[in-house]
């Protein structure tokens, strides 16, 4: 069969009004189905006929999946939200500053106008090898192209890998992991509450899914709690390009400030792993410092302890401890 | 039902890449029907003629215990079970759909199994009487044929050391496992170990095509042969047999009743084993060859 | 179902299920209204069967619009082949470069990368909807354009002046970098984003004297 | 008196078009009956068709037909046809199917079963050149008309020094000495050796290359996407082998080409050929990633370069090594590349050898400064390190190597018309406050370096001899025919202004005519090489001088008095005898017919005007004239670029500061239009120095930068804010208008002033390769292991 790409196949469109209906359907139509939230990542899977749902699932007519509201002292974020809601939501500009700085960081404007928080969290990898159709390990096949030798896997990841080296693309994902923000996922059985960093699942766990979430299952909203308001927030990403690029790896840190005392920290780096890593040994290595600058350095040394280069990424290695210190320096 | 998976490589050329699951299914449902008609047979088999009382006169000599499996092949009979076993729900139970981090464990296990053959390949070329196991026994093989088939048929004739469904099951796991085994070390050159650098070019599409297909089918196959064997080893009947793989010996009365003591010459070892089982690596000898 | 079928019906006036759907799609022939205006005698008619379920009211330059779309067919082709407004470019169809940008109730979003079936009841504009269109007065952004002698082989100015648009609609002051962010979901390969951004400055201008 | 055109900002009369949605790009035409037309493109790097089955896909209802190579005219040796069954790169045209809607015909390629099978295939131009490397046809990697297929392939012992980092000694098949090379390293008092990587660069204009095309009465109707026109129509009769006048070529607008279009493109011959086969209308929408593939691409180089310097930051000697990625159907950059260097360094003593491989991947052609864009972005900061070691300042070696007026170059001692690069330097350095700004070099604000950069960048800018072609009609306008094509360098309009000029006309009225052959054009240039603004403001010229002619005749014929006492201001012209409106004297012209109205035409104009200019004739006074002004030497424009940024040296990160660039590109007629090209031409430089890539998978041969997000052209916010353009402003004598052009040599100088700054932010450290990702600038830094190997093409 040959290929052909940039015509989207027939499907069915499917709009419902409710999460109730939406969860039925999803249910109803299982591994045919495909959820469609702004549909930045859907579409290219659709022009590129490489994913085939039979029947796609429009979330954009849910007015509950719509909105930030407050909620537990804290704030949630229905998952139809779209970007540019979160960057100019008062509150998260004050109180979760990293979110809104997180959200302004991807893509474009348009794409901010219709990228959804939802669809920015759950989409797919940006592995080339993978989004070119080819039969890697992630589209069920049995190989991974981009750790061959001589393979281009310049963005591809340092640590966290099996068998799949590709990278979790999200921006927001870090952030919400420094906020210690909760995924709420829907499905017929009831709602299940995930923490932020959990959410995303390593190719250990399933090499074809990026998150927990498994094909009947909805992602209906982010819940923010009110422990990490105010904090002190870093948040950094290098790309390529300052705008439609995805990150060669991003930062996203919270410190709780006691004093010039870090009390508690939560740091994330993505563009790393194949999911957005929590650096769980470098919060309790700065926690009770001032992030002076030797804690900053060790820091940075104790965030790439294990990374392995593939053939042409060593330079993420250096790019993550640097982003850590900067990360840790920056309460200083 | 689909054998084989196969895919469109980035060249549009069609590869295989492994076996169907579907496969995986069959396996499960075949061993199922297996065990439960083999239990539903054994049930309504006419009962066996009684067998003819222990020869007192044969048992002279022949000591009350007799060592069947040194403790080092015990041991590695069970480091072999546990490394298959772990090796089989690894595999397969992420496709059942309860994912877990399973690579790992897979291919470590996988290594120890591969070392625990070659620990066993050479034990039993340098110290286990080889052709004890590997004798193939047409005639007795067509012997039992007929007196499956027909409870009437005259009983066939005891085996030396190893029975005759033994002998052939190993032979079979043998080489399952080989076939499973050595696709599986090549495998380990796609993923992530200490030993080597990744490289999926080290063969060609349609080369590792096969090589996962033989993984797969012997994967596959594996699920049917150890849930046979298992079945058997908690069947009443042959619990003995599965006894003596922990404790290492039989008694004189299974050793007279299933074993030829012609074949499986044991007295004048006596003195020997009563010095302690496993004691002496293995007491036993077989008949020669031969006489098969 | 045929009830949900015909578009036009509430969103919210679902009867046993809660969902609208588009159309069953039955095969890639019979659901391949192709790119071709309406009316094209060379259309098979089998091409057209499931049509009036698809036929569906858009708001496009102000006008409702009715137009048959199928389900996976996105806003821009349906804007360039069905409605004849080819203002609205195709540079990449992938919501990278911004040519296919268009107002979406004001707000500029990627015409390619999204469903026409997902801005019913909404309004569009495009290219073609910023002149007045009974005096033909241009727009201030293109009255600030033609002022500023914009863009150079100008495939990528349609989609340029919408989010010009958006950005004076939002920021009606804005400074020369916070202009270039607004507009940086639009590519022009001719590099003319100096120029590009003194429209946007002067379009801005002319929206605060107005 | 009428205004002042030449040096005047006035909008271009198509701009209203553009920005209403009204203009219309070869995808917005549409005709009765029309079909969509989808390529089968081919998987592999290199394959031929052992079979094709395509009867289900035939089968399918709304499936009209299909066209295959078997249909097409065949290519022999290197050529491209526009469909092939034997694909040279992965995404090659192998066949398109015409169905009545594009989703059917989507579906009917995937229905349609092809055996290929897999040859060979080389997508490093170097690995060719290896002892047993691959060659990219079975036939060899080198092609000569006359010899035909050959192989070359340089010996182990260069490849023992290639491998070591040093540079070889090959045989090369384009090889030029001038001087004593040898010599002069040998006096030279510092000799620097380097081994620098271009990359290769996709063109990805906005608008993709779709094209229509239909067939009425035998004549053949394209609606095609092209940079000229005149010249595209006679491209297309030659591609299928028909009468140029059998054409009518329609291309209005061009959303951007950069040297992708220059005359059209293979694939228009598609819908052409298609529509013929089946009797209907064929669209073929080409969509961003086929154009990735059929679009066209700047080819790389692999180079070795030695350059010896005297102890003034005079550069002396040039041993340049070229290997050229040359794409399936070749490519010549490199003879620009070689000229660049010479004449950019006047090194008097050079040695320059180069070889264009075959590669197994997507077409190259010219981009913007072909060539020259690419050496001047491997050279200057080979020349910022000379200064360094020369401890002098970096705007003096580039003002004391610069070439004077009296230059000679390349391998024939080529002369220039005029220079004035020293000029733009100074102007430029002026503005940057480049004296001013050396202070910051080098200095640290945290982890943020700043650097400082300057690119000279010259290139061709212009030809002679082309046709001019206007008419006053009895509406007392002036109808300028353009045969050039619409490109958006605003040419289209602004070469039309001297004869407005010497018409002493309003520019409300003129009338641009033009994207359409079957309103008459004149003979043109293609539209590439910068070559329009001067040749076009020299034909019109000469076309407007002969129309001024003929005014000022027929008021005498007609009022009396001598011609010469006549003028013309304010569309009248005036004399002893009184006064007419140009209206007037077009009706006299049609009335007086001969050469007046154009049924007599001038000998010297080319043959291909006379078919415009008959079907013009009578219809008002004609002005049609060959440009015979002559004049000696080449055209080159200048373009000096001065960057700062501040280089992140925790993330590799470049973040342009300010930029300034200078043009030396003669009278200026258009100055928003040339400033526009100016910066946008060195932003494209600054793109491919900085972010453009191409990226290929080495064991599939298959490209992954074929998106915009993973090729990476330059956006809004990689771009300096902070930019300011100046012209030099002086005029070229052999111009009666002055004016060069200025397409191309922007875009080394955007590129080098960025190469060279981000090398200054380094301390000195020339990475010698781009693009400057950062990833190979943070590697460089931390001393890590290298991204990439010295020589790895197309890695991104």
């Amino acid at each position: 069969m040959a290929k052909i790409r940039d015509m989207i196949p027939a499907f069915e469109l499917l709009q419902p009004t409710t999460i109730e209906a939406a969860i039925d359907l999803l249910d109803e139509h299982r591994s045919g189905a495909w959820v469609l939230a702004g549909g930045l990542d859907s579409f290219d899977w659709f022009k590129d006929r490489i994913k085939r749902p039979s029947a796609v699932i429009d979330l954009g007519g849910i007015p509950e999946l719509t909105g930030i509201r407050d909620a537990e002292g804290g704030l949630e974020i229905g998952a139809m939200t779209t970007l540019t809601s979160i960057v100019r939501h008062p509150r998260i500009r004050s109180e979760y500053s990293i979110v809104a700085d997180a959200a302004e960081h991807v893509a474009t404007p348009q794409i901010r106008n219709q990228g959804t928080m939802g669809g920015n969290l759950a989409q797919d990898t940006r592995c080339w090898y993978y989004r070119s159709g080819w039969p890697c390990y992630r589209a069920g096949g049995n190989t991974c192209y981009a750790s061959a030798p001589q393979a281009m896997n310049r963005e591809h990841c340092i640590m966290g890998r099996s068998r799949c080296v590709a990278v979790n693309p999200s921006d927001t994902a870090p952030a919400l992991i420094a906020v210690d923000a909760k995924m709420i996922v829907e499905n017929t059985s009831g709602p299940k509450v995930y923490d932020a960093e959990d959410f995303f699942i390593g190719p250990s766990i399933d090499i074809t899914r990026m998150t927990v979430m498994k094909p009947r299952d909805l992602l209906t909203r982010v819940h923010i709690p009110a422990a990490w308001a105010n904090a002190e927030f870093y948040y950094e990403k290098v790309r390529d390009r300052g705008s439609w690029d995805f990150q060669l790896v991003s930062i996203a840190a919270a410190f709780r400030m006691s004093g010039g005392t870090i009390e508690e920290a939560r740091i994330a780096v993505n563009g790393v792993a194949p999911y957005p890593v929590r650096l769980d040994a470098v919060e309790r290595l700065v926690a009770g410092t001032s992030g002076d600058e030797a804690t900053a350095n060790r820091a940075g040394d104790l965030a790439i302890a294990g990374a392995r280069a593939l053939r042409h990424n060593d330079y993420k290695i250096p790019m993550m401890r640097n982003l850590v210190r900067r990360a840790v320096g920056s309460v200083a | 039902m689909e054998f084989w998976r196969s895919v469109a490589n980035p060249w549009d050329q069609n590869v295989l890449i492994g076996v169907s699951w579907d496969l995986m299914w069959a396996a499960v449902g075949g061993a199922v029907l297996f065990l439960v008609g083999h239990a539903i047979w054994i049930k309504t088999r006419p009962a066996e003629a009684p067998q003819a009382p222990v020869d007192r006169a044969a048992a002279a000599g022949i000591p009350e215990r007799i060592q069947r499996h040194s403790l080092a092949a015990r041991i590695f009979h069970w480091t072999m079970s546990a490394t298959m076993l772990v090796l089989l729900v690894t595999a397969f139970v992420p496709v059942f759909g309860f994912q877990f981090a399973w690579v790992q464990v897979h291919w470590i296990a996988g290594v120890l199994l591969i070392a625990s053959v070659l620990w066993h390949v050479v034990h039993a070329i340098g110290w286990q009487d080889f052709w004890s196991m590997f004798q193939l026994g047409i005639d007795e093989g067509m012997a039992h044929l007929k007196h499956v088939l027909s409870s009437k048929a005259p009983a066939p004739p005891k085996a030396g050391k190893y029975p005759f469904d033994h002998r052939m099951y190993h032979h079979v796991i043998v080489v399952v496992s080989l076939a499973a085994i050595i696709t599986g070390v090549f495998m380990m050159v796609r993923i992530d170990t200490p030993f080597m650098a990744r490289n999926p070019y080290l063969f060609g599409d349609s080369t590792w095509g096969v090589i996962y297909v033989l993984h797969g089918l012997s994967g596959v196959a594996l699920i049917f042969l150890i849930a046979a064997h298992i079945y058997f080893a908690i069947r009443p009947e042959k619990r003995w047999i599965t006894w003596s793989m922990i404790r290492g010996w039989v008694d004189r009365e299974h050793y007279l009743a299933h074993h030829d003591p012609e074949k499986w010459v044991v007295a004048e070892k006596v003195a020997a084993l009563q010095g302690g089982t496993g004691a002496v690596a293995d007491a036993t000898v077989s008949a020669p060859r031969g006489e098969d | 179902m045929g009830q949900e079928e015909t578009v036009g019906v509430s969103e919210h006036s679902f009867t046993r299920r809660t969902f609208i759907k588009g159309v069953i799609a039955t095969g890639a022939t019979t659901s391949s209204a192709g790119y071709l205006f309406r009316g094209s005698s060379l259309l098979g008619a089998a091409t057209y069967q499931t049509a009036t379920e698809r036929l569906i009211t858009l708001t496009v330059n102000g006008q409702a619009r009715r137009v048959d779309v199928l389900p996976h067919e996105t806003l821009a082709m349906t804007l360039r082949y069905k409605l004849g407004l080819t203002g609205t470019k195709l540079g990449c169809d992938r919501a990278e470069c911004g040519a296919c940008t268009v107002l979406i109730d004001g707000v500029n979003q990627y015409g390619c990368s999204m469903l026409t079936h997902q801005v019913r009841g909404r309004s569009v504009t495009t290219i073609e909807g910023l002149e007045n269109p009974d005096t033909g007065e241009l727009s201030v952004v293109q009255k600030a354009v033609m002022e500023e002698g914009g863009f150079q082989c100008a495939f990528c100015a349609p989609g340029f002046i919408m989010s010009m648009e958006a950005l004076i609609a939002e920021n009606p002051n804005p400074t020369r970098e916070e202009a270039a962010h607004a507009l940086s979901g639009n590519l022009c390969r001719c590099a003319d984003y100096h120029k590009i951004l003194n429209c946007a400055m002067r379009a801005a201008e002319l929206a605060r004297a107005v | 008196m009428a205004e002042k055109l030449i040096g005047a900002d006035i909008a271009p009369p198509d701009l209203h078009a553009k920005i209403t949605g009204r203009a219309k790009f070869a995808e917005d035409f549409r005709a009765p009956g029309m079909v969509f037309a989808k390529l089968l493109l081919s998987p592999m790097p290199h394959a031929r068709v052992r079979s094709m089955d395509t009867s289900r896909a035939l089968a399918m209802p709304g499936v009209i037909g299909i066209l295959t190579a078997d249909d097409v005219p065949a290519r022999e040796g290197p050529r491209e046809a526009c469909l092939t069954n034997e694909p040279k790169y992965e995404g090659e045209p192998v066949l398109a199917v015409a169905a009545v809607d594009e989703e059917t015909a989507a579906a009917a390629i995937e229905e349609i079963e092809i055996d290929f099978e897999p040859l060979p295939f080389v997508v490093d131009p170097l690995e060719s050149l290896r002892p047993s490397g691959p060659n990219a046809y079975t036939e060899g990697n080198q092609f000569s008309g006359e010899d035909g297929w050959s192989q070359l392939k340089w010996t182990a012992a260069d490849f023992a020094l290639i491998d070591a980092g040093r540079m070889p000694n090959p045989t090369a098949p384009i090889e030029w000495t001038k001087g004593d090379p040898e010599a002069a390293f040998a006096e030279s008092s510092l000799v620097l050796e380097e081994v620098i990587v271009h990359q290769s660069l996709t063109h990805h204009p906005m608008e993709p290359r779709s094209n229509m095309a239909y067939w009425e009465n035998g004549r053949l109707f394209a609606f095609v996407s092209t940079q000229s026109t005149q010249q595209t129509k006679f491209a297309l009769a030659g591609a299928l082998d028909m009468d140029p006048e059998d054409i009518t070529l329609v291309a209005e607008f061009c959303g951007g080409g950069f040297g992708s279009k220059i005359s059209g493109s293979t694939v228009m011959q598609i819908p052409a050929l298609f529509s013929r086969k089946i009797g209907r209308p064929v669209m073929l929408r080409i969509t961003r990633y086929e154009e990735n593939y059929v679009g066209r691409a700047r080819p790389g180089f692999q180079s070795w370069l030695k350059m010896g310097f005297l102890p003034n930051g005079k550069c002396n000697a040039i041993d340049l090594i070229l290997v050229e990625d040359g794409g399936p159907y070749g490519s010549g950059d490199n003879g620009t590349a070689g000229m660049t260097a010479d004449l950019t360094y006047t090194p008097r003593n050079m040695r320059f050898r180069a070889a264009s491989m075959y590669t197994n991947t997507p077409p190259k052609a010219a981009q913007r400064g072909p060539g020259g864009a690419q050496i001047i972005a491997m050279m200057e900061p080979i020349l910022d390190k000379a200064a360094r070691e020369l401890g002098m300042d970096r705007l003096e070696i580039r003002r004391i190597n610069a070439p004077g007026p009296d230059v000679t170059f390349g391998p024939r001692d080529t002369t220039l018309t005029s220079v004035h690069a020293r000029e733009a330097l100074d102007q430029g350095a002026q503005m940057f406050d480049w004296a001013g700004k050396q202070a910051l070099s080098g200095q640290r604000n945290g982890s943020k370096v700043t650097g400082l950069g300057i690119g000279l960048s010259p290139y061709t800018a212009g030809s002679r001899g082309r046709d001019g072609l206007m008419l006053i009609r009895p509406d007392g306008r002036l109808y300028v025919h353009q045969g050039i094509g619409n490109l958006g360098t605003h040419s289209i309009a602004d070469t039309a202004r001297p004869a407005a000029e010497l018409l002493g006309l309003d520019w409300d009225d003129v009338t641009i005519v033009w994207g359409d052959s079957s309103k008459g054009m004149p003979r043109s240039t293609v539209q590439a090489g910068s070559q329009t603004t001067h040749a076009h403001t020299r034909a019109n010229h000469a076309a407007g001088m002969d129309a001024l002619r003929k005014v000022r005749q027929i008021a005498a014929a007609t009022l009396g008095g001598a011609a010469s006492a006549y003028s013309v201001d304010g569309g009248r012209v005036r004399g002893p005898g009184g006064s007419m409106t140009f209206a007037q004297v077009a009706q006299r012209a049609i009335a007086m017919g001969g050469e007046y109205d154009g049924h007599v035409l001038p000998e010297d104009i080319h043959a291909q005007t006379v078919p415009a200019a008959q079907m013009l004739a009578g219809q008002g006074l004609m002005g049609v004239a060959r440009d015979n002004y002559g004049g000696e030497g080449s055209i080159y424009s200048w373009v000096a670029g001065f960057a700062m940024i501040e280089l992140d040296h925790d993330t590799g990160v470049v973040d342009i500061k300010e930029f300034v660039g200078v043009t030396d590109c003669g009278t200026v007629l258009h100055p928003r239009s040339l400033g526009a090209q100016v910066l946008g031409g060195c932003i494209q430089g600054i793109g491919m120095a900085m972010t453009q890539r191409w990226v290929f998978d080495p064991q599939w041969g298959v490209p992954f930068a074929n998106r915009l997000y993973t090729a990476r052209p330059p956006g809004f916010l990689d771009i300096p804010l902070n930019a300011r353009w100046g012209a030099v402003g002086i005029a070229d004598p052999t111009s009666p208008v002055g004016a060069k052009g200025i397409g191309e040599p922007p875009v080394g100088a955007g590129a080098a002033a960025l190469a060279c700054a981000v090398a200054d932010a380094m301390g000195g450290v020339c990475l010698c390769r781009t693009p400057l990702t950062p990833d190979i600038i943070l590697a460089e830094l931390e001393g890590r292991v290298a991204a990439h190997g010295r020589l790895d093409q197309h890695v991104g």
